[in-house]
C-alpha cells in the first residue's frame, strides 16, 4: 500500500509540450516507471509528443481517451490556476501542480472552486516537486533513484514537506540508513495550496505501510504548529521533523511565499517547539533527519 | 514588491478614500513650495523610504512654516536615515512627503492581508490604530477585529458595514468606513496586493474619516499583469546584487556574514544557512538558483556571491531535482576561468546527474586549487567553517 | 402546526425605516399578531421605529439583541441581494425578501452565498408577497383579512404561488368556500428566486396540518413542469393549480422577468398539460381556483 | 432593455471581440459614402430595428456597388418594415449599417442567458449557427452545446476552451473562439445584460473568427448602475403609451383587443386577460399598476388606457394588498371628472380598504353612470364582454 498513488495510477501532464519542464519530467516519469497516459496543450491536441503519447487540446478529451486519473501540471503561471480547476472540473481525481509562482489570489479561488467537488478531488502544490511511491508511481520533478521502495526487512516512511529539495535531502538520508518511503509528498511552499501537513499526515497514520513519519516544515505560516497538535492528539506513529529558516534574518523573503516571519506567528522556534511538545524528534541540522528519524523510532 | 507611502496614497486617492493633501518632493526648496501649495497652518513632512521606524529616526517632522519644511526636508536629504530595520550604515533619502496635518479624535487600524489558514484574504482592523498591530495582537488579541473575504464573491457589503459597527462607527461615519473598507478590498483584488494597510485611519475632530498612512505591497507573481504597478517600483530602494541577481532569475538576498551559499531550492539554502551557522559560521547570502537554472544563470550567481567583498568562502550544496549537479559543476569551471576563485569553496553535490558533475570536477581539480568536496551537509559545513576560520 | 413560521417565530425588518414599505408593513405585521422584535436601517441604529420596536445598524446587532429567526426585507434594489447575504451570515433562519426589482446577477450571486449555509437558511422571493400562516404569523405584505386560520371542521389548504396578487385570489376563493389555509406561500416572480414549487410542495406533503395543496404558475421557466413531475411522484395530497399567461403574446415581457416565453419553453400549454397528466386539478379560469380545489379534494 | 444590432457591434469591439468593417448611417446618400469607406467590394445593408424577421421581409440586402447601397437604404428609409414580429402596420426604419461581406466558411452561435434552473448564467453553443437556435434546440437538441457559468467566477478559461473544441475547433481558431467567450461572459457580467448573442460567429474562408450579428438585452433591474447603457435606449422603437406608461412607473403593454384592463400585481393582470379571453372577449392591453401605486399613477393608467380608441370598456380588478382599493377607486372618479368614461366600466375591488372603496364609489355613482361593480373575476369578465359586444 501506499498514499495517493500506485502502480495502477493513470497520469497526464496538462502541459506537456511546455518549456515548463512538462516535457522533460513527462520523460523522467515515464522512465521511472509512471503509467503516462497523453498529455494536455491547448492548440496541439492531435499531435503526440517525443515519447509518442498522445498530446490533446482540453483535459476532457485527454480523460476520455486516455481514462486518466492522475495530472501533473506544468502550466505556465498565467493559465496554472484554471488548469487546476479544469483538471477538477473533469473528474482527474489526484492534481499534482507543480508550476511555481502562481498569484495568490488565483489559487484562493481556484481553491474556492475545487472545493465545489469535495472528496472528490485531491490537490498537491502547487509549487512542489509532487508526489512519488518509490518503485510504483512518480508525479513530479523528484530524482527518482534516491528512493527505495519497501521490501521485506526495510522500514517504511512516509515523508511530507514544503520544501522541494529539503525532502530530496531527507530522502536521501533515509535511504542511506537503510529505510525505505511508503510514500513522500512534497506538499509545496505557497501560502495557498492543497494538500496541507494535516490531511497527509491523516492518510499516512491510517497507511498500514506506513511504519514511521517524517515531517519537513519551513518558517511562516502556522502550519506546523497546526500539524503538531495533530500529531500529538491522532497520530501513533513515531515522527521525526526538520524546520528550515532557524537563522533567516525577520522581515526577509526567502524564496517562496512561505518563508515569510511576520510578528510572533511561524518562526522557527515556536514550529520546533510546538513540534518537541508534540513527540516529535526534531533534528537540529538538516543533515540529522535520518538520524533525528532512527531517535524517534526508538522512541 | 513595495512601493512608497506617497505612492500607496495615490492608489487609495484613485480609489476614491479620502486622504490629506500632500506633495511629493525631491528637493528642500520643492519641500518649501509644497508647504505654502498645501496651503494649511500644520503640515507634517515624512522621508519616503520603505524602512520603518522613520519617528523615532526623526525622519517624519510637523512642521508649521514653509521655512520649518525646507529644514526638516533639508536635514533627510543630506542624512541617511538609520533606524532598526536598516542597519547601521542607513538609508538615503531621495524624495519626501509634505502633507496636512489633521486634527485627530481617534485613530483605527485597517487592514487587509492573506489568511493562509482560511486560504483567503481577511480584513483586520482595530480602534487601537496609530501603532503596529502586531504589538496590538499580541499584547490584546481582543482588540483585533477580522473578517475573511468570501473567497470568491469578495468582501460582502454588510461584512464591511459589520466591521465599521464593530470598531464603534454609527450613522453615516460608519458608512464611510464601511466604503473604506470596499474600495480597499477591490484595491486588493485589482492589483493583486499581498498587503494593504491604513494605519491609521482616522477620525477627526470635525468628523471626517481619512487615510493618513498607508502601505500597500503586491504579490510578485502577479506582477505580469499589471504593468502600471511594475513601474512603480523603485530600483533605489534594492541593494544593487540583488538587482543585478533579480534580472538573472536568481533568487538572492545578502546577509551580513562571509560564507557565501548557493543552493538549488529555497526549503534547502534556507537549511543551509541554518548548517552553516550551527558549525559557527556566517552566511554571507541566501542564493536559491531555482530548478531551471542554466548554464549562463549558475555563472552569473558566482560572479554575484564573489562580489561581495565581505566572502570568505563558498559553500555550494546542491541537491539535483530539475536542477542538473553537472550544469552546476560546469558553472563552477567556468566561473573559476573567469573571475578565480580566490577563497576556499566547498562543494557538495546530489541528486540529478551527480556522477557526471563530479566525473566533471575531477577533470578540472587543477583549475581549482581552493576547491574541496563533501559527502553530505554536515561535512560540507564543517569544512566550509573549518577554512574560514 | 404549520410550515416555515408559526405563533413563536420572531421577526425583524431588514429597511424598517425605509420609502420601501418597510415601515408600513412591519405595522401590517404587529397589526395582524407577528411577533415582529425590531429592524434594521444603516445609519439609523440606537432608534425606535413608530411602533416602539428598536432599530439597528446591522442584522448581527439586531439578533443579538432580539433573538429574531427570521427576517422581512424591504431594503431598496441596489442593497437588497446584500442584505439577502446579511441574514444568511447572521443565522437568521428564514429571509422572506419582498423587495421588486433586484438585478438577476446580483441574486446569482447571493444565491450562491446562501448556498453555502446549506439547510441552515431557507429565502422566500425576492419580488414575493411573503409566507402567512393564518392566525399565527405574517411576514409580508398580504391582506391578513383574507385568511382564514384552521379550526375545526375547517380543511386546511396549503398555498403556493409565483404571482402575489393572484394568490390573494386563491386564498380568498377558498375562505369564501370554507376552507382554511395552513400556509401561504408566494415564491415570487423573479427568474433566480429562494424556495421553488418542489421545496414548498415538500414541505407541505410532510406537513401533518396541510389537507391539500393549490399551486398557483405563471408563463416562463419551467419551474411548474418540474413541480409536476415531483407531485406525480412525491405528492399524495389533492392539488389544484392555476397558470396564468395563457392569452400572452408571445415575446412580450408582462410585469416580472418571470413572464417571457422564448421558444417553446414554459408556454401556459405545457404547464397545464404537464400538471394535468400528474393528476393535478387545473382551473381554465382564475375565478374558478377554489372551485377546482373542491374537485380535487373529491378526487 | 434592448438596443440595436450596431450597437451591439460597437459593445463587442469595444471588448476586443473582432467584427467586419462597418458604419451605421441615417440617410440612403450616407449609405453610398459608408460603402466607399468600407472599401471592400460585397457589402450588406441592414435595417436597424428590433424587430426579426428583417431576411424576409427585404430589409437585409447584399450590395456591390455604392449605387447599390443606396438603392438599398433608400427602399428600407422609405417603407415600413413588415414581418410576422411587427404586426400589420410595420415599423419605421430610422438607420442602416452598412458592413463588409465575409466570405464564410462556416457559422457558428454563440448567446450567454440566465439558466433559471441552474440560477446562472449559462454558454450556448452549437456548430449550426445563422438560423434561430430555437429551432435548432427543438429539431436537433444534441446540436446545442451548454456550458454554466460558475455563479461567483464567473465563465473559467477552461471551459471557454471546452466549448471551443465541442464545436470542433483546434489549433488558434480555438483559442480565438475561447477568447469570444470570455469576453461575452466578461460583457454579460459588466453590463448586467440578459442575453448576448453572437448569431452568426464566422469562421472565414481565409480562418479569421469574426461576430457578423449580435443582439445585446440588459436586465431592466441593473440600469440604474449602468447610466452608459440606458443612454442607447432608442425611444423610437417603442409604443409611445408604452413609454408614457414607463415615465409613471406602470407596467403596461399594448395589445390588439378592445377591452382595457387595470390590474394590481403581473400574474393577476394575465389572469385577468386569460379571463376577459375565456368569455369570448380581447384584451386591449397589459396593465399592472404595481403595489406602490399612488393617486396620481393611478389616474394617469385611467388616461393611458383610454387614450387607446380601439378600446370599448375598462375592467378593473384590483387585489389590494400593498395597493389600496380605496385609492384605486378615488383615482377612478378622478378619471372620469377628467376625461369621462364614455364606455362601460366593470370594478371588482377586493382587499386592503376594500370597504372604503366601495363606499367611495357609491357616493360618486352619479359621477359614472356607464360604472358597474361585480362580485368576482368571472362576474366581472361576463360583464365587460356583455357590455362591449
Amino acid at each position: 500500500m501506499s498514499i495517493l498513488v500506485h502502480k495502477n495510477t493513470r497520469v497526464i501532464c496538462q502541459g506537456i509540450t511546455g518549456g515548463g519542464g512538462g516535457a522533460f519530467h513527462t520523460k523522467g516519469c515515464l522512465d521511472y516507471g509512471t503509467k503516462m497516459v497523453g498529455g494536455t496543450s491547448p492548440g496541439k491536441g492531435g499531435t503526440k509528443d517525443a515519447n509518442g503519447l498522445p498530446i490533446f487540446d482540453t483535459v476532457e478529451q485527454a480523460r476520455k481517451a486516455t481514462g486518466a486519473d492522475a495530472t501533473m501540471i506544468f502550466v505556465p503561471p498565467p493559465f496554472a490556476a484554471d488548469a487546476i480547476c479544469e483538471a477538477a472540473a473533469e473528474g482527474i481525481r489526484l492534481i499534482v501542480a507543480i508550476t511555481e509562482g502562481i498569484p495568490v489570489l488565483d489559487m484562493v479561488r481556484a481553491k474556492k472552486f475545487l472545493a465545489e467537488f469535495g472528496d472528490q478531488v485531491t490537490l498537491v502544490g502547487p509549487n512542489c516537486p509532487g508526489v512519488i511511491t518509490p518503485g510504483e508511481c512518480k508525479i513530479g520533478i523528484m530524482p527518482g533513484y534516491i528512493h527505495t521502495p519497501p521490501e521485506p526487512g526495510k522500514r517504511r516512511v512516509g515523508i511530507i514537506s514544503r520544501s522541494g529539495t529539503l525532502t530530496y535531502e531527507a530522502v536521501w538520508q533515509t535511504t542511506q540508513l537503510g529505510w525505505s518511503q511508503s510514500t513522500c509528498v512534497g506538499i509545496g511552499g505557497d501560502p495557498v495550496k492543497g494538500l496541507d501537513f494535516v490531511e497527509v499526515l491523516a492518510l499516512f497514520q491510517a497507511d498500514a505501510d506506513t511504519d514511521a513519519i517524517i515531517m519537513i516544515g519551513e518558517i511562516g505560516g502556522t502550519a506546523e504548529e497546526t500539524a503538531a497538535a495533530y500529531i500529538k492528539k491522532n497520530v501513533t506513529k513515531p515522527v521525526a521533523g526538520f524546520i528550515a529558516g532557524r537563522t533567516a534574518p525577520p522581515g526577509k523573503r526567502m524564496g517562496h511565499a512561505g518563508a515569510i516571519i511576520s510578528g510572533g506567528e511561524g518562526t522557527a522556534e515556536s514550529k520546533i517547539q510546538a513540534m518537541r511538545a508534540a513527540g516529535i524528534t526534531v533534528a537540529d541540522s538538516p543533515a540529522d533527519i535520518g538520524h533525528a528519524l532512527n531517535i524517534a523510532w526508538r522512541g | 514588491m513595495k512601493i512608497h507611502e506617497y505612492q500607496a496614497r495615490e492608489l487609495l486617492a484613485k480609489a476614491g478614500i479620502a486622504v490629506p493633501a500632500a506633495r511629493v518632493v525631491e528637493s528642500a526648496a520643492d519641500a518649501a513650495a509644497a508647504f505654502n501649495a498645501n496651503a494649511v497652518p500644520l503640515q507634517v513632512v515624512k522621508a519616503q523610504v520603505f524602512a520603518g521606524g522613520r519617528g523615532k529616526a526623526g525622519f517624519v517632522k510637523l512642521v508649521k512654516s514653509a521655512a520649518e519644511a525646507q529644514t526638516a526636508a533639508d536635514f533627510m536629504f543630506k542624512n541617511r536615515m538609520v533606524s532598526v530595520q536598516t542597519g547601521p550604515e542607513g538609508i538615503a533619502v531621495k524624495k519626501v512627503l509634505v502633507a496636512a496635518a489633521v486634527d485627530i479624535a481617534h485613530e483605527y487600524y485597517l487592514g487587509l492581508v492573506l489568511d493562509r489558514a482560511k486560504a483567503t484574504v481577511s480584513v483586520i482592523a482595530s480602534a487601537e490604530g496609530g501603532v503596529e498591530i502586531e504589538t496590538v495582537a499580541h499584547q490584546r488579541p481582543q482588540a483585533i477585529i477580522r473578517e475573511p473575504l468570501h473567497p470568491a464573491l469578495g468582501l460582502p457589503g454588510f461584512a464591511a458595514r459589520r466591521v465599521a459597527a464593530r470598531l464603534g462607527f454609527t450613522g453615516s461615519q460608519a458608512s464611510q468606513v464601511a466604503q473604506v473598507l470596499l474600495k480597499s478590498a477591490a484595491l486588493y483584488a485589482q492589483y493583486d496586493c499581498s498587503i494593504v494597510e491604513i494605519n491609521p485611519l482616522v477620525l477627526t475632530k470635525d468628523g471626517k474619516i481619512l487615510a493618513i498612512d498607508a502601505k500597500i505591497n503586491f504579490d510578485d507573481s502577479a506582477l505580469f499583469r499589471h504593468p502600471d504597478i511594475l513601474a512603480m517600483a523603485d530600483p533605489a530602494e534594492h541593494d544593487p546584487l540583488e538587482l543585478r541577481a533579480a534580472k538573472a532569475n536568481l533568487n538572492y538576498i545578502k546577509l551580513e556574514g562571509d560564507i557565501a551559499c548557493l543552493v538549488n531550492g529555497a526549503g534547502l539554502a534556507m537549511a543551509t544557512m541554518d548548517v552553516v551557522q550551527l558549525h559557527g559560521g556566517k552566511p554571507a547570502n541566501f542564493l536559491d538558483v531555482g530548478g531551471g537554472v542554466k548554464p549562463e544563470g549558475a555563472v552569473e550567481a558566482f560572479r554575484i556571491l564573489l562580489s561581495d567583498n565581505k566572502v570568505r568562502g563558498v559553500l555550494v550544496n546542491i541537491f539535483g531535482g530539475i536542477a542538473r549537479c553537472d550544469l552546476i559543476a560546469q558553472a563552477l569551471i567556468a566561473a573559476g576561468r573567469e573571475v578565480g576563485f580566490k577563497v576556499p569553496v566547498v562543494v557538495r553535490l546530489e541528486g540529478t546527474n551527480v556522477q557526471a558533475a563530479r566525473d566533471i570536477l575531477a577533470e578540472a581539480r587543477a583549475e581549482l586549487p581552493t576547491l574541496q568536496s563533501a559527502t553530505d551537509l554536515n561535512d560540507a559545513a564543517k569544512k566550509i567553517v573549518a577554512a574560514t576560520t
